[in-house]
């Protein structure tokens, strides 16, 4: 793209893309013969759009996301973040990524966890409390960083790890359904949270999740998916607008929104497996 | 196959370790009894005098093969395996207190492990003496075992064998049972509680099919133990057969590839054994639809 | 038949011929006899096993059966085949050990578990402590086995003329190149294979009766054993269980053997017994505490072998 | 007969007292977790007491508890003296020198996925084979001494431990690994930070078994040849003396020094391993 | 209550109380002092009805299910089953329970896992294949009892679970979150099996769930729960007609009792444990 394709993205209205996909596959070898996690992705993910991806188990959302973050080398395709290959992006320490499970470690107390990207990325002592400090703060978090994970509730662990992949200021957030494990109400919560916190920093973020309110609500992109092989059926950009209270919930755009996702879910899935 | 490749390189690079260590460890031997002899060595005399002694410290592996050989497959070949100089014969010797032992050290791991799972008592009583017995030198007890079962009037060196051997091999199934019959969750013990289950029941339906696995992982250390435990019983209390008692003779009649043949066989009976349970866990968990 | 079990001191080997041979032979069951013979080990104390009611009569040495009998088990010696001691201090002479005089500053190996009052007796005699240093010597527990030896750990090492010597001449070391000390020569012998009994069994006639006819056969197995020595160690060797002895072995150990029982019939000579006991309470100390005492009561009897030898 | 009776019946009393214990309100203090054990163990040896005596059982075959604790007592000097060779001098000894080369070599194999799907199958095996034969042998490489009893330490407690810890570097989870390379780590770091703690629960597994392993292989050891003092040697000649008593004085220290080896190995795990679920109780 | 009371219960329409709870209180002694999981609770279920229980982790839903089923002994308050104790309920095996993970036995096949009941009571042979057959075929799980769980999908599995629980048909159907575990899809698709099932068995069931929806769309009682001391905070008569397709979701009525259902919980949550 260069210079002149960023250009010509904001004459016309579009954000500089960060994360740019296309025509991925990516095929594992099994014992049982192979198995195509993702077949023919192509996507385009803009700086500062928060993207969802939904789709029924096994349709390789979590494969696409740890492709971006190079945790998984595609088999075909071709995908690139802010123009390097992902791998490079990775070194250059370029995502923060938050894992369905909270993944905290339990021999380290929170702050120590949250600690462990900047111990590894070399920042002074000084500066690591510090922003230890700061992360807890955004996370509501304050007082709990001198306890062990396990002393916490779900829903603070998952705050925690969000903490973590928040303390060094990656560009890009990924995040592999980071409240599947967490009742309505906490998720609800962390919802508008991580809403805000968007809003403050203008993060980029990929956001795995099997919940169609959680996606319509926080997404300003849908990537809906289908499996067998992974791919993607429909691709719904956010008529909500960026300020969105939960009540947003019960109006009407929300709920035709959230019923096309619905139908492009219901389409891919079949009851049986 | 892929598998292999390492474990046979692995393989490899011991036995060429071995072999130089053979080398430097049987040369001084040479070198002192062509001095005594008055001759001089050159260097290939003196590695071909390093492979083939009859008392080496270190015996190079082609004379354990040998030896092993000697004493097993050859024998078999003609007719004589069960004869008392044939390893076999002794393997089978060790290998029938190593089994009753094991049985023995089975039964009583597993009834002590239903005990302790379904009394506090025991529990807190046993739990910690066992660990203690495992801190005990069981060789110590080995010949006042055997002066016990004799005034007890118990003949004959098996039993004794099968005692120690039962010792050292009821720990790891108490543990590994404990561990196992407490396995199920509690919603798993509670849905049988909502079916007014029986103890008796929720013991055959849940408990006991829940520790297989535990119970078989136990099993493969402790057929280990059992060997371990025998072959122990057998060196000091002056067993008259048994791979130990081979041990034991090769190391006061100075003949060295007599203990490492019966060292070798020991080390196949082991892993024998242990692939056996393997083999037999493997079967029995999927049967159980454990397996897969 | 009466049954008679009888403890051996030591693995299966001619050192035990005798009773093998009667075994063999048939000498115990013409005295209508049922003999088992267990053998011993390094860890079998055949004094502990006939308290524990495990044996009727047991070979063992006279320093081990005084030693019993201070401890509380009553034993008696019925018999006593062994007239001279095989057990020897042997010495490398390259390692600069000529006579007793060279022993300061050297490593002896010497066995334990009982076999070990001799030589604490001729250290006390010759006036060397055992604690190591200068002018002591250092005491090695030597395993059953003569590598200490061969492999410089230790300077002199104990055998038996019938056994470990006979290692030692086959790992190729030779007889001038060796000094060896006989315990019994050095005037600190102990009788060796005796056969023994618990006192209060001798009280029952049956049982005196029984050993009567056991102690006439052994003997005669021994005279056989004397005569024939190459048969009687075929006989040994098709004895041992553990298949590992080798005829050749078992034939030298068959003629050495027979030197050590030439000269007697089997009746104890009180003077070897007051000998035993002097030499024993010449060296009374920590390490080694045999006895303390003279013997009580009946610590040997003739009762049996004139009975059986008349 | 009567001292048969009344040692039954102090060893039915005191299980009675137990089973209260065991259901009382208490049952969960430290104390009585403590004091159950205890007096079960205290049963026990009233009951051999009450058997010995009641029976006449001849002190040669097995002395009564209360003689074995004056010899005890009367051989305090030899006991530590045993102590030192065997226990400090041949089994700590080697079972520093064991489980560090084991670790050692586990982080060194670890970095080779070649190594390790070599070593491991052939590990497991030898960890399971009766390397206490191996002990003859040793001693007559590595003499009399202590050192001959340190390297059958080594050999028994090598393999275990390798097992375990290369077992345990591969415990940390793959989300947790992928954690790390997302922050673009190190494998040093990777080591450092995140397998290591992960492998301490298995570290730790391996070093309990061998504490247990350490003393048996150093006393056994002392059965081919030792020097005249150490806890083998005593065990192994004192039964041709008919010192039975102090063999049993000896069994006794070699108990309560594994107990305590195996404590202390157990508390350093709780130190380091606190998070773990298995410590968390309570 | 006794025949009167029945009779005046149909007359004024109600229907006949199973479940009664009275001032229901139980108090958990921990290391850290009391845990008031329960506090004054006063509840009564009627025959055939479908009650759900929603509220904020830890307010005591799990803890109120366990002490109907006996599996819990209340400190304080009356609790009735049938007019028997929970425990005399138990005994005469009036209950079938779901866990919310579906806990079938990993070594007994489908068939064998709906068996176990069946064994522990004593049915014949004959009648125990005959009744596997039903509620295999109730829960659309015909042909499958052959296969071991872990080669069923988790959906599949806690329909087992379900059969397991209907196998013995116990009176009152006690589910503690069964579809927790579960994708959204997979979810709605059971939830609609599930009306259906107890629309045609006419049992009394008690559900636990964290999803407002599926609270709303499955019952005919919502009981909303509040933490710390666990207690009702309010009981929602549902207005929706029993003839409920998944479309109703998106209807007025629906969305007004999610709405009084959410308001119900914010109240009572607290978003620090
Ligand atoms: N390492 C792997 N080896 C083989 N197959 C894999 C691997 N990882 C994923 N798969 C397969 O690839 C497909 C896509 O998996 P993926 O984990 O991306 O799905 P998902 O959409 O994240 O599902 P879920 O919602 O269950 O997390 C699945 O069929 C899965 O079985
Ligand atoms: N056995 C127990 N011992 C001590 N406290 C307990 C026990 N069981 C439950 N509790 C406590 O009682 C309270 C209510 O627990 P309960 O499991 O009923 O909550 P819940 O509403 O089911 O929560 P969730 O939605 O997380 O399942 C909690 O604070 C819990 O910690
Ligand atoms: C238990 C016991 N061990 C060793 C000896 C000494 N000894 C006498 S004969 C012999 C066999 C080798 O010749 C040995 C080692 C003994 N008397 N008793
Ligand atoms: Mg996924
Ligand atoms: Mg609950």
């Amino acid at each position: 793209m260069g210079a002149e394709g960023a250009e010509k993205a904001k004459e016309i209205g579009m954000k500089e893309t960060v994360i740019r996909a296309e025509d991925l596959d990516l095929t594992f070898q099994t014992k049982d013969g192979p198995v195509h996690a993702l077949k023919g992705v192509s996507l385009e993910i803009g700086k500062g759009e928060f993207v969802s991806f939904i789709g029924p188990s096994g349709c390789g959302k979590t494969t696409f996301l740890r492709c971006v973050a190079a945790l998984e080398q595609p088999t075909g395709g071709r995908l690139s973040v802010n123009g390097m290959t992902p791998e490079e992006a990775r070194k250059s320490r370029a995502y923060g990524y938050v894992f369905q499970a909270a993944g905290l470690y339990p021999w380290r107390t929170i702050a120590g966890n949250i600690k462990l990207p900047l111990e590894i990325m070399g920042f002074s002592r000084a500066e690591q409390d510090e922003r230890v400090r700061k992360v807890l703060q955004l996370v509501d978090l304050e007082g709990f960083g001198g306890k062990y994970p396990w002393q916490l509730s779900g829903g603070m662990q998952q705050r925690a790890s969000i903490a973590r992949a928040l303390a060094f200021d990656a560009e890009i957030l990924l995040m592999d359904e980071p409240f599947g494990a967490l009742d309505e109400i906490v998720r609800d919560h962390l919802n508008e949270q991580l809403l805000a916190l968007w809003a403050r920093t203008g993060k980029t973020i990929g956001f795995v999740t099997h919940s169609i309110p959680e996606a319509v609500y926080l997404s300003t992109k849908i990537v809906v998916m289908s499996p067998r092989p992974g791919r993607i059926s429909d691709v719904i950009e956010s008529p909500l607008p960026a300020e969105r209270p939960l009540e947003i919930r019960d109006s009407p755009e929300f709920i035709e929104v959230a019923q096309r996702v619905r139908e492009g879910l219901r389409a891919g899935h079949s009851y049986d497996d | 196959m892929r598998r292999a490749v390492p474990i046979v390189t692995v393989l490899l690079l011991i036995a060429a370790v071995w072999y130089l260590g053979a080398w430097r460890m049987n040369a001084p031997w040479a070198l002192a009894q062509a001095e005594r002899a008055g001759q001089e060595m050159t260097a290939s005399e003196l590695f071909t005098a390093t492979m083939n002694q009859d008392r080496p410290r270190l015996p190079a592996p082609h004379q354990v093969a040998e030896e092993l050989w000697k004493t097993t497959g050859e024998m078999a070949l003609r007719g004589r395996a069960l004869n008392k100089r044939s390893l076999i014969y002794h393997a089978g010797i060790t290998l029938g207190a190593t089994l009753s032992g094991f049985a023995l050290g089975v039964t009583l791991g597993i009834l002590g492990a239903v005990a302790i799972t379904y009394s506090r008592v025991v529990e807190m009583s046993l739990m910690p003496w066992a660990i203690v017995s495992q801190t005990i030198p069981i060789v110590a007890l080995a010949p006042m075992i055997i002066v016990l079962s004799n005034a007890t009037g118990i003949e004959g060196r098996g039993v004794p064998k099968a005692i120690i051997s039962a010792y050292l091999c009821y720990f790891p199934v108490l543990v590994g049972m404990v561990k196992g019959l407490n396995s199920p969750s509690s919603s798993q013990l509670d849905l049988l509680k909502t079916y007014n289950a029986s103890n008796t029941a929720s013991f055959f339906k849940l408990r006991l099919p829940a520790s297989m696995p535990y119970l078989f992982t136990s099993l493969k250390i402790a057929i280990a133990a059992a060997l371990v435990g025998t072959i122990v019983g057998e060196l000091p209390t002056g067993a008259v057969s048994g791979l130990g008692a081979r041990i034991l003779i090769g190391d006061q009649f100075g003949t060295p590839l007599a203990i490492w043949a019966a060292l070798f066989a020991a080390a196949i009976l082991a892993g024998a054994l242990v692939t056996l349970i393997g083999g037999v866990q493997g079967v029995v968990l999927k049967r159980m639809g454990m397996g897969r | 038949a009466d049954e008679v079990t009888l403890q051996l001191k030591w693995v299966t080997q001619a050192q035990f011929a005798g009773y093998y041979v009667a075994a063999d032979k048939g000498f115990y069951e013409e005295e209508g006899l049922d003999v088992t013979i267990k053998p011993g080990g390094p860890d079998i104390a055949p004094e502990q096993v006939i308290a524990g009611g495990g044996a009727d009569v047991i070979v063992t040495w006279m320093a081990a059966g005084l030693a019993a009998r201070e401890r509380g088990v009553p034993l008696v010696n019925i018999a006593q085949p062994f007239k001279k001691g095989a057990m020897q201090l042997t010495c490398l002479k390259e390692n600069g050990i000529e006579s007793p005089a060279d022993f300061p500053g050297h490593t002896l190996g010497v066995w334990f578990f009982g076999n070990e009052y001799p030589f604490y007796a001729w250290m006390a005699k010759l006036g060397v402590p055992t604690d190591g240093g200068e002018s002591g010597v250092e005491v090695l527990k030597q395993a059953f086995n003569v590598d200490a030896l061969l492999q410089k750990q230790a300077d002199c090492i104990s055998v038996m003329t019938y056994n470990e010597y006979g290692q030692v001449l086959d790992a190729g070391i030779t007889e001038d190149q060796l000094v060896t000390f006989n315990y019994l020569e050095e005037g600190v012998g102990m009788m060796e294979d005796g056969l023994y009994v618990l006192e209060e069994n001798l009280a029952d006639e049956a049982f005196k009766d029984k050993m009567v006819r056991f102690v006439r056969a052994s003997m005669k197995g021994w005279k056989y054993a004397e005569e024939n020595p190459e048969e009687a160690a075929q006989i040994v060797v098709d004895n041992d269980e553990t298949g590992a002895q080798t005829l050749e072995h078992q034939t030298y150990m068959m003629s050495e053997v027979a030197k050590l029982t030439a000269d007697t019939n089997g009746a104890l000579d009180p003077a070897d017994y007051e000998q035993t006991v002097a030499t024993l309470l010449s060296a009374v100390s920590p390490e080694n505490p045999a006895i303390t005492k003279e013997p009580e009561g009946m610590a040997w009897t003739h009762e049996i072998t004139d009975a059986a030898l008349q | 007969m009567t001292v048969v009776a009344g040692a039954l019946a102090f060893w039915l009393a005191a299980w009675g007292l137990n089973v209260l214990l065991a259901r009382s309100r208490w049952r969960r203090a430290r104390v009585v977790r403590i004091a159950v054990p205890v007096i079960f163990g205290l049963a026990v040896l009233v009951l051999w007491q009450g058997l010995v005596r009641g029976l006449g059982v001849n002190p040669v075959i097995l002395p009564a508890p209360t003689d074995i604790a004056a010899t005890f007592a009367t051989s305090t000097d030899t006991l530590w003296q045993d102590f030192v060779q065997t226990a400090l001098k041949g089994a700590l000894s080697g079972y520093l020198i064991g489980c560090g080369a084991a670790f050692v070599t586990a982080l060194a194999i670890d970095r080779s996925a070649f190594l390790t799907a070599g070593l491991l199958p052939i590990g497991n095996f030898v960890a399971a084979l009766p390397i206490i034969g191996v002990a003859p042998i040793l001693v007559s490489w590595f003499g009399f001494d202590w050192q001959s009893k340190a390297a059958v330490v080594v050999a028994m407690v090598f393999f275990p431990v390798l097992v375990n810890v290369v077992q345990g570097l591969r415990e940390a989870d793959a989300m947790q690994k992928d954690l790390m390379r997302t922050y673009a780590a190190s494998s040093w770091q990777t080591l450092f930070k995140l397998r290591l703690p992960a492998a301490m629960p298995f570290v730790f597994n391996g070093l309990k078994i061998a504490t247990t392993l350490a003393l048996i292989g150093a006393i056994v050891a002392e059965y081919f040849g030792s020097p005249v003092r150490g806890m083998g040697f005593r065990i192994s000649t004192g039964v041709g003396r008919l010192a039975i008593d102090l063999v049993w004085a000896e069994i006794a220290v070699a108990a309560l020094v594994g107990t305590v080896f195996y404590g202390i190995v157990a508390m350093i795990e709780k130190l380091v391993t606190f998070w773990h679920p298995s410590q968390r109780v309570g």
